[in-house]
């Protein structure tokens, strides 16, 4: 399935792009992390630490271990500091 | 009971005036506004990114929240991206109620969701560069009390 | 760091503004604005007495309370007495602080004290005539929670 | 000794004068108020429920049994309603 992935700020910075489209076969976010890693280092330095991620499917905060689903867009972020 | 994300200032004090003109049942009204801090004396700018898909309902998630526990007569946030300037506004909530610890008790719970649940990331410009700001786990931590 | 005592009506969005204008180690302001709340809809005016020779000090012993307490890099109290009527303003406190936290409690702190310890007295005059306000026990009792 | 006595809100209605100046040989905060009770119905009335009087001396918050010393004005009035 083709995914929206979407990135902020450091995250963002380390990959390169602000969003792409993904080309994937995988079930999780976690699955989707462990392909985007494998694949270039850029994403092996933005996913090094998973516990400083964040990650919103379709705007929606979710854990590493939600399944993907029907997702049109994905985001990774560190974690937010509003206010 | 509205949301705001905008690149432009804002007036706390007319958005104050405007939520409580022609009203005599509000009796306690509560604002908190964030304002650029220059801690280290070096800081040029502030740049605030966010994710324009989610902001606006990540923010009127954590107001209706707000409005679900306590008995609101009004409620207002204002929240800006881009780059800002020390001493410039950030963001505001405000909130009324007839009793003030409704107030108090609920504009401080906005802030403590908006630190840690609203899509937005600090970037600081200085002399020696930028750097992230990174959440502090105390923010995290601030969640639990609710 | 500053107490008024006055008849006259405050514009709370100038005074905010006063507090933080030109300076950029102020991270969090706290407002609070308490005002005339027409609980019946039979309320023709609320009448605020208080005792002069008292009120400026008894206030700032709040206030220094507060500084004493918190980091606060600004504060302020303005409380009015006199004929209001509903919808008009009766008091307001605001503290700056360069944390949300400690511009938070110690607004809500102030307004404790100032329930309690402010020689003000209420009398709601309406269609029916004029009765004095009762404390409430629930305001002495927040007091102990500082 | 001559003391400055001033009453506010429903003390001050009850009484039915601001201040007054009074002569009196009271020791205490609960002397004077048991002085004034004696003198006149006025001060029962204002005096009945002294759970709900506050006293300030000298501006100063006080409790009953506290000495009127070198005090020069004296405050009754109900519990503040201040805010």
């Amino acid at each position: 399935m083709k995914i929206q992935v979407v990135y902020f700020a450091w995250v963002r910075e380390r990959i390169g792009v602000p969003k792409e489209t993904v080309e994937t076969e995988a079930l999780t976010v976690a699955d989707l992390v462990a392909e985007l890693v494998a694949r270039e280092e850029r994403y092996a330095a933005a996913f090094v630490d998973m516990s400083v991620v964040r990650v919103a499917l379709d705007q929606a905060l979710v854990a590493l271990d939600t399944p993907l689903g029907e997702t049109r867009e994905i985001a990774f972020f560190p974690p937010m500091t509003g206010g | 009971m509205s949301v705001r994300v905008q690149e432009t200032d804002f007036n706390v004090g007319e958005e104050l005036a405007k939520l409580t003109s022609d009203r005599v049942d509000i009796g306690a009204l509560v604002s908190f506004t964030g304002l650029v801090r220059d801690v280290t004396g070096d800081l040029e700018a502030l740049e605030l990114e966010h994710y324009p898909a989610m902001t606006q309902s990540a923010l009127e998630k954590i107001e209706a929240e707000a409005i679900a526990r306590w008995d609101l007569d009004a409620s207002l946030i204002i929240h800006r991206y881009g780059r800002l300037e020390p001493g410039q506004q950030i963001m505001m909530v405000a909130t009324a109620s007839k009793h003030r610890k409704a107030a108090f008790e609920s504009a401080d719970f906005l802030m403590d969701f908006l630190k840690s649940r609203a899509p937005f990331w600090k970037k600081e410009h200085g002399l020696e560069g930028a750097e992230w700001v990174d959440a502090k786990e105390a923010d995290e931590d601030a969640l639990k009390r609710w």
